[in-house]
């Protein structure tokens, strides 16, 4: 417990690093079970969007070997254990001179320019290896190369948390292929595999979902290997990254922008710092904030600054934001994704842009149905293709999902039914800090809403038009049964021979 | 007075089931699929009017279209059942509900039919007694030999038969007298020599009324319905009404009191194609709002027993305003709006809440009923 | 053939009734709380034998202690009660356990004792029941004049008189018989022509074995029990029981079923103190497992319309285990165990799935009924 | 959204403030109406520890003034609003020197020792003077003085994120009395009062009841005073501050605490750095875990130290840790802040310190009934004098009272009970990141469980013993009622006339 503020003066600043270790519970390091899956998760999301960047299709190996032997002293292995973790990709390498500062130290952007991607917090792997340092005492290992180069290099390397730098313990160079490339990161941690197993299992069943184009394999400390090959082999395109527009910064981050500009005039600021804002835009902005536009942004006060970012607010003619930053997984990717359940039928759609609290962001939806799925509504949730595990029931597309009126689509909610809903946004409308749902926004209600009607439209022709095949068949066979009842029953009492032969022409099978 | 015989002899039944089975086997031997039309007691087939109860007026019939497959299990149950009722009627013999749902269980017949639910086999009865009409008027199922459990007893000097064929009265028949037959259309009445009778929602109440003598004493019969009446007890409150015996009707101060009275009165929406279930002539003797609530009311002493209804209760007195028999009934919408003002309820137990010695007690239910009939332009003593 | 009278006469027991009042009298004159013992039904005063069912030891007495508040109030309802049975048995009326409710809604009744329920009113009559004893035996409700709503009927070559005073065959009471007595015990029994009585749980069942002539053919008596019997009908089974007239009960294949059955042949643990209402000469006539799993059951062939047992059956035949009467009886208990093993019931209507022509219906009636009472080495026909 | 790690070497480290405003929702700030919230709560619980750490019974005045004038441009009052917030306590006040570190910079405590305090993540109220900064661009204003001097120091200042530092902007003194002592920290921030007036009012009437002591004044915007004046003299004692319990720390701890000693020897380094460790155990220890007590503390390697912290955690001979760094509120404080609620009958109990990870913890309990309280089960929660005003129901208190069987204490769930719970400790064991609720831990749940039943069954001796006397009256009463009865009933079915002069001999009201 830290002591109270007015009274102790002897406190010094910590490094980030520092601090972090002190408050690792925020990040989800908050107990061996939960450390191991987030540690998991990390790398790995590390790892596809490496392989991504690079523009090939991913191969993800991951292994997790336990290195506990029953405890010497007490005769009983006592949880929690000491894990090595291994993750390795086929990404674009990392070049020599960035790699320990990329792995080692806690960074975080900060270029004014918004694109998608699957990051929290900023803190991508490294809270997880400095987690697994504090945790073990060992150092990390690194081997990575970049293609068209003939060695990979291994690096062997710890952090030094008061300081938040890497130390370098070794280095070395292994030959390989030209055409090879991709990162091996592998460290060891403490964990508690018996508590986070179905955790982890369901983060990689439900990422090989939204990644369809991935190779996922994960050897697992109980010595199983589970395997999700890739299905499908087209990469969804690259978002771009883009300015930051007019209705998504807040004036902090407007003082940033002026601190380092180096154009001349606040109208020349606007146009080349911001989307959406040609010279026409900004004059027009301009008057109506009634801001002089020569003058210098740097001589702008901090209440002249306050009144621009309001004025921001208030001027609802700038175009949209545009989707360029976006990188939605395209419908391709989510039938393939869907196929993954193996159903019997899936629909899938992809909305256009939205907007939301001046960000742009896509939904796009899948409802799959039948086969191997089992009975009842089952939900997969993604944001910029990461699944989302909890908080199921609070999430925007659970309430959609309720709402829905199964029935006007031949359905009930006791069939076998799978729903898909994968949001893409520069700033996803998460609604706690968790960031385990999405917020119950109008605009994105509307977007999941509209989605999954879409999908189910169509799904329920295909299971209507597949029942009504198997439904017609059925009945005449029915109706035969039912006459040749009647006869006999009316032929007792009637004591009368009846026939059905004008009823039923070609009735020969009766 | 006049002596009177059942509505539909049992061969005019046969015959009539004989003609259905017969224009069956021709229609499916032609080759067309049968069609068959009926009368549904939705509210367009029905008028309801206070000198009558619940009519069928036969404005919009339905259709059984035997090309829909599930028409033609409807088409295969009702041939099937029209074949057992028949033989019954020939046997003499009678079925229950259960019976024919049990029927339906014979292995052939369950094979096809594949009945899983006695509402379904139920149906199918109702259905008949819609398709066997007589003279524009549907044939009870009474009279074809499915009869429900019956409830219900009768005490009075009034001799007669019943399927037993013994002749009988109904004052020497056990300390309850006649326990009424399953099918009083068929009951042969022979003689009568009482006034008026009178129909007692609890049988504690009807027990004591034939214990302190009345019957005798006020030459009346005295029926205990045993709580909601079934349809034989309806019936023959029917047949005695139509002997030109005045009825009274005695429940207790209840909005399911006013369902017992008003079913007995005006017959039911759902039965309104039954003839001889309703009983326009019947009056009700009490409890009544004012026998407690007036200063006057013969029972405003005993205003304390009443208890205060419970949230069922108050549901029913607010739905009884959508029931015609009741909403459209002056007496009874005046009672049913009573209670839900009041909010309180009585029961026919309160006369002992009086806590009078048995002799004035006796006074008492004498002089409670002569003034009810007397309300009617009924003398009785 | 013996002729036998009502077990305890009006006069003895109102004499005991005024006997408890003045000794009640006397104690509170004399400066003492009274304090009344009494023996209650829990499992420690009741003992169970196959050959007598349940039966009050009277092992260890409670007692009501006059100085407590809550007593107080019990000796007060049971004085008022005490005076209320005097007076109606004086005038040769009777009341119902409602009627007695209404009782204490006298006004001053009700300012003193409050009473908003009528579990407590049921309760002194309860505890009437077991103080008012004559030689160690309780006196049922009925012989001071409570009685329930009665039930049941019997058709059969028998002559009795009931509270009507007069003489009736039980051939000449219209189709059902006679409408069992309210008050069984006091039944004068004259003269009886039949060799067993078949009692049959179902009232659509006992109707049609009395249709097709199955009492005089056998020289039986058939009694309905309308579901689960009541306490007039099981002292009016012990009645006959006690003339030597053999007893079958023919009930459902359930769990149910089994209850109904051994509240017949054993009484219950609730009113063992009240004799009278145990006939453990009763025999079970059917439906039994074997009837239907057995290769060469009777009902074999229709084991198809069986049903499956709910969970509220199921959770009733687990229940019965515990149930001396029917845990402790052999036969009873391998039924019960039989129906838990297959889950599964089977309902008297089931000999209508067979499907027969009506004729041959009456032949398998007639040879299930003598088939079963020949195991049990009664001969009819 | 920040960007991938792999592919993006251009980013660089940011200050702690800066990474902080970026991630402020971690601390709470996610919106006006929460961030409002917290700024009151952060602000006066500062204040509490200064009044407390000073020894002065405290009295805390709390003025929230909107600044919005309706909007100029379009004539409506837009949310969220400007507010002025003013927090002013009578404590030691600050050191000039210390003014602008204390206030202006995010800080964390580095000494190895443990103390109880209010605090959550040692960010005290700096974050939120730095959240009303960035909304508002405003000064913050800082007026405090000591004890003896004859003026107070009051000082403009803006806090540089980049940088983590503050900048003066202005400096004055203001002339006092020299018993006059205390700071007032005035600043403006964004917020919403409508959505946060509830939990705001809710947090001030909370902690009104576990600082009885205190005097709290809060003005709200809609121009409210609402007051609770202090009903007790006495403050709790003050905690002490502790050496760590071997039980306590883990690795990464241990080593910074190695690598700042200046013993020369092992088993000096453990007894001048822990609690619990005198020459004795820190001999027996030692061969316990097999290490030559004389070597240098420097000396020992990673694995040496994972050795040591291993060993710490299996040899159980230490003595429990020693509760003094904890300030228990104490009975009498407990109880009269229950009074607040104007209960019939209070009762209140301590339990004697027990332990949980090495950290000492101690449960005080209170229940009181009828009086002005409600009908049903209120439950107020407090951890180191804090309110807990969410997750109720997750919390172990509210498990420990749903097992409770109430009817044994003569009690029924719809009886006007409250329940008072407060946990202290150097280390509470809150159950999320939230901090709203304590974990259902074994060692808590039994303590809350024996408290509150201590306190249950005396409550219900009062409550008997009240009852007893009402209910004789009443039974005597009943008795003669019934006998009347009794005797009227037997004359007349008896025909004599029945008198109880002998059974109430006394009895001439009947």
């Amino acid at each position: 417990m830290l002591t109270s503020r007015y009274s102790k003066p002897d406190v010094t600043e910590l490094s980030i690093s520092a601090w972090f270790y002190r408050n690792r519970t925020l990040a989800g390091f908050d107990n061996p079970a939960r450390s191991l899956y987030v540690s998991i998760r990390e790398l790995v999301e590390n790892s596809l969007d490496a392989c991504e960047g690079a523009g090939n299709l991913p191969d993800i190996n991951v292994k997790l070997v336990s290195q506990n032997t029953s405890n010497e002293r007490t005769g009983i292995t006592s949880a929690p254990e000491i894990f090595q973790l291994s993750v390795q990709d086929n990404g674009s390498g990392i070049h020599q001179e960035n790699i320990t500062n990329l792995i080692g130290k806690m960074l975080t952007g900060t270029k004014f320019t918004y694109k998608q991607s699957r990051g929290t917090f900023g803190l991508g792997g490294s809270l997880a290896l400095l987690y697994g340092q504090v945790t073990t005492q060992r150092p990390i290992e690194i081997v990575t190369g970049l293609r068209g180069e003939d060695y990979f290099t291994s690096i062997l390397m710890r952090l030094d948390i008061e300081r938040n730098e890497p130390e370098i313990v070794e280095e070395s160079r292994i030959p390989k292929r030209q055409n090879d490339c991709g990162t091996t990161v592998t460290f060891y941690l403490q964990g508690d595999w018996l508590r986070s197993k179905r955790r982890i299992q369901e983060y990689f069943a439900q990422t090989s979902m939204i990644v369809p184009y991935s190779s996922i394999w994960f050897q697992t400390p109980d010595d199983k290997l589970i395997e999700y090959d890739r299905v499908i082999d087209t990469l969804p395109a690259q978002a771009k990254e883009v300015k930051p527009h007019p209705h998504g910064i807040d004036v902090e981050l407007l003082k940033s922008m002026v601190s380092v500009t180096r154009t001349l005039s606040v109208a020349s600021f606007l146009t080349s710092s911001f989307q959406r804002i040609g010279a026409s835009t900004a004059k027009a902005f301009l008057t109506f904030a009634k801001v002089d536009a020569d003058q210098k942004p740097r001589d702008l006060s901090n209440e002249a600054l306050l009144d621009m970012m309001r004025a921001f607010s208030e001027y609802n003619r700038f175009s949209a934001p545009s989707a360029k930053a976006l990188s939605p997984a395209e419908e391709s990717v989510i039938h393939a994704g869907m196929m993954r359940l193996q159903p019997e039928f899936v629909t899938t759609t992809k909305r256009t842009p939205s907007v939301y609290e001046g960000h742009p962001f896509i939904i796009e939806a899948g409802v799959a149905y039948g086969g191997h799925l089992k009975n009842g509504i089952n939900l997969y949730r993604f944001a910029n293709r990461i699944p989302l595990l909890y908080d199921e029931g609070s999430d925007v597309s659970t309430r959609v999902i309720r709402n829905l009126n199964l029935k006007a689509y031949g359905l009930r909610p006791d069939n076998p039914l799978a729903f898909l809903v994968h949001i893409c946004s520069t700033r996803v409308p998460y609604k706690t800090v968790g960031k385990e749902y999405i917020a119950d926004v109008d605009a994105v209600r509307r977007e999941v809403d509209l989605g999954l009607k879409d999908c189910l439209r169509r799904l329920s022709e295909q299971v209507r038009r597949r029942n009504r095949v198997q439904k017609n068949t059925k009945r005449e066979s029915r109706l035969r049964g039912y006459y040749k009842f009647i006869s006999e029953t009316l032929g007792e009492a009637t004591q009368r021979k009846i026939v059905l032969t004008n009823l039923f022409p070609a009735g020969d099978d009766e | 007075m006049a002596i009177d015989s059942s509505v539909h002899s049992t061969p005019d039944v046969l015959d009539l089931i004989n003609q259905v089975l017969f224009k069956l086997a021709d229609t499916v031997e032609e080759g067309e699929f049968p069609e068959i039309g009926y009368y549904n007691s939705s509210r367009k087939n029905i008028s309801y009017s206070s000198d009558q109860g619940y009519r069928p007026i036969d404005d919009t019939p339905s259709y059984i279209d035997g090309r829909k497959v599930e028409s033609a299990k409807t088409i295969a149950g009702l041939v099937y059942g029209l074949s057992r009722f028949k033989e019954h009627l020939e046997q003499g013999m009678s079925m229950s509900l259960r019976d024919f749902y049990y029927m339906n269980k014979v292995r052939h017949v369950q094979e096809v039919l594949r009945i899983s639910n006695q509402n379904e086999t139920n149906r199918i009865i109702n259905l008949s007694e819609r398709i066997l009409r007589i003279a524009g008027q549907s044939i009870p199922r009474e009279e074809f030999g499915v009869v429900s459990s019956p409830k219900g007893t009768f005490f009075g000097d009034l001799t007669l038969s019943d399927q037993s064929g013994k002749k009988l009265n109904c004052t020497n028949a056990g300390e309850y007298g006649w326990f009424i037959s399953s099918r009083p259309f068929e009951v042969k009445i022979h003689d009568i020599n009482i006034d008026a009778a009178v129909f007692v929602e609890k049988e504690a109440m009807a027990r004591n009324l034939i214990e302190l003598g009345l019957p005798e004493e006020l030459r009346i019969g005295i029926g205990s319905l045993f709580g909601q009446p079934g349809r034989n007890m309806r019936a023959w409150i029917r047949r005695l009404a139509d002997q030109e015996v005045p009825i009274f009707v005695l429940v207790d101060l209840s909005p399911w009191s006013l369902r017992i009275f008003s079913t007995i009165k005006s017959n039911s929406i759902e039965l309104s194609n039954i003839q001889g279930l309703a009983t326009p002539e019947a009056h009700l003797a009490g409890m009544t709002s004012t026998d407690f609530w007036n200063k006057r009311g013969m029972l405003h002493e005993i205003e304390h027993s009443l208890e205060l209804m419970t949230k069922s209760d108050i549901k029913c007195a607010q739905q009884n305003r959508n029931i015609p028999a009741i909403g459209q009934d002056e007496i009874l919408n005046k009672e049913n709006e009573a209670l839900l003002k009041k909010k309180r309820k009585g029961e026919l137990e309160a006369f002992k809440s009086f806590g009078l010695p048995l002799v004035e007690l006796k006074a008492k239910y004498k002089s409670y009923l002569t003034s009810k009939a007397a309300i009617h332009d009924v003398k009785i003593i």
